[in-house]
């Protein structure tokens, strides 16, 4: 399972993306558990709602359940154009 | 056609490539998005466009038909540049072919209002002192 | 800027000579309009567009001016050809730059609206047997 | 005052313009009635009320006076864009 960060997410991951090998998480909720413990910034942002989910380049809206060949994206409201 | 790409764009020959292909073209809506130098009451020196790019392309791309469906465009074009872009850089091309204007029009209001929207990208603002990412409002 | 004139024009080219003007341009909406291969349900060969040209940029500089000052515009340029054009040639450019996408569009929009029933233009259609003066409808 | 013809108007009149040097009409009213007199082709125009007057290049849309240096256009309605 590979989870990509974008813009100011990764000024608090610190890196681009990671791969989770082993137990990875069912479904969304279990991994913003996950999150929140390795990045205790992104907190507030789960809390606040202001995050968007992608998973394999489609946006979810629900919680949703999760495989090990998922590429999750997390990433704050977006500003092209 | 979806271009994302990190090099500027000529107008012209964009819009020439796919106009020649199709005599039935009577109306074309272009929207064209430029660095601006002057934002957020900061001096702008440069910005930074970072993208998702495979999820850029494939939203885009829903964009995109959706808006040739819903006003039987004959053709579309879509560029967005991302990377390090500065004042008067162009940024982004909306080009909506179609056989009368009003339709033109409308699909590319749709679609640059759905790109502001869904599109996975970000730009980060640069100042002589700081910098700042942006958020699209609704 | 308004330019009634027989040649083409280039997208690129019209565009960066009053882009490069503005660094407090963020939009610009672009109409263009073509001739088109079938029209009134026959074959078009090439179109006469006659015009009024003293009177055609006193009407196009009111339209514009009055389009400026309602949306705000940073600039506007209307090019508007005549004489002998084809199928697949260009008959008309507005461009219109402002700091945001919306006023672009809709100033881009009234433009093209005010033009087709107020400038003084007529388009004669040639088709393989006979021709037609055409008639914009409201 | 120069009368100018415009389009199919012209198939009618044969040609461009015209130059009224003596006894020109005192307002456009009068000028329908010359015109309908020399161009009886263009009296349907006129009671169909399809065709758009411009004094000195402005519009007009009621009845108006004229002086002898106006520029008086007729022509039937546009087809630019």
């Amino acid at each position: 399972m590979k989870i990509k960060y974008f813009a100011w997410i990764k000024e608090i991951t610190h890196k681009d993306f990671e791969i989770i090998h082993n137990n990875h998480p069912k479904d969304i909720s279990e991994l913003k558990g996950i999150l929140k413990k390795s990045y205790p910034d992104l907190e507030k942002y789960f809390s606040k709602d202001i995050l968007r989910f992608a998973i394999n380049l489609e946006y979810i809206s629900d919680n949703q359940d999760l495989s090990s060949t998922d590429e999750i994206a997390i990433f704050p409201p977006v500003s092209g154009g | 056609m979806i271009k994302i790409q990190k090099k500027d764009f000529n107008l012209e020959n964009e819009i020439k490539k796919i106009k020649e292909k199709h005599s039935d073209i009577g109306a074309l809506n272009i929207f064209t998005g430029y660095v601006r130098d002057f934002n957020n009451s900061k001096d702008v020196e440069y910005i930074n466009l970072e993208v998702y790019k495979e999820m850029a392309v494939n939203e885009l791309s829903k964009i995109k038909n959706k808006a040739i469906e819903d006003w039987g465009l004959i053709d579309c074009l879509i560029i967005h540049r991302f990377g390090k872009l500065y004042v008067n850089d162009k940024i982004v091309l909306v080009a909506c072919f179609s056989s009368h204007r009003n339709n033109s029009f409308e699909a590319c209001k749709y679609i640059m209002d759905y790109l502001k929207k869904d599109a996975p990208f970000w730009k980060k603002e640069y100042y002589n002192n700081g910098s700042n990412w942006l958020e699209n409002s609704n």
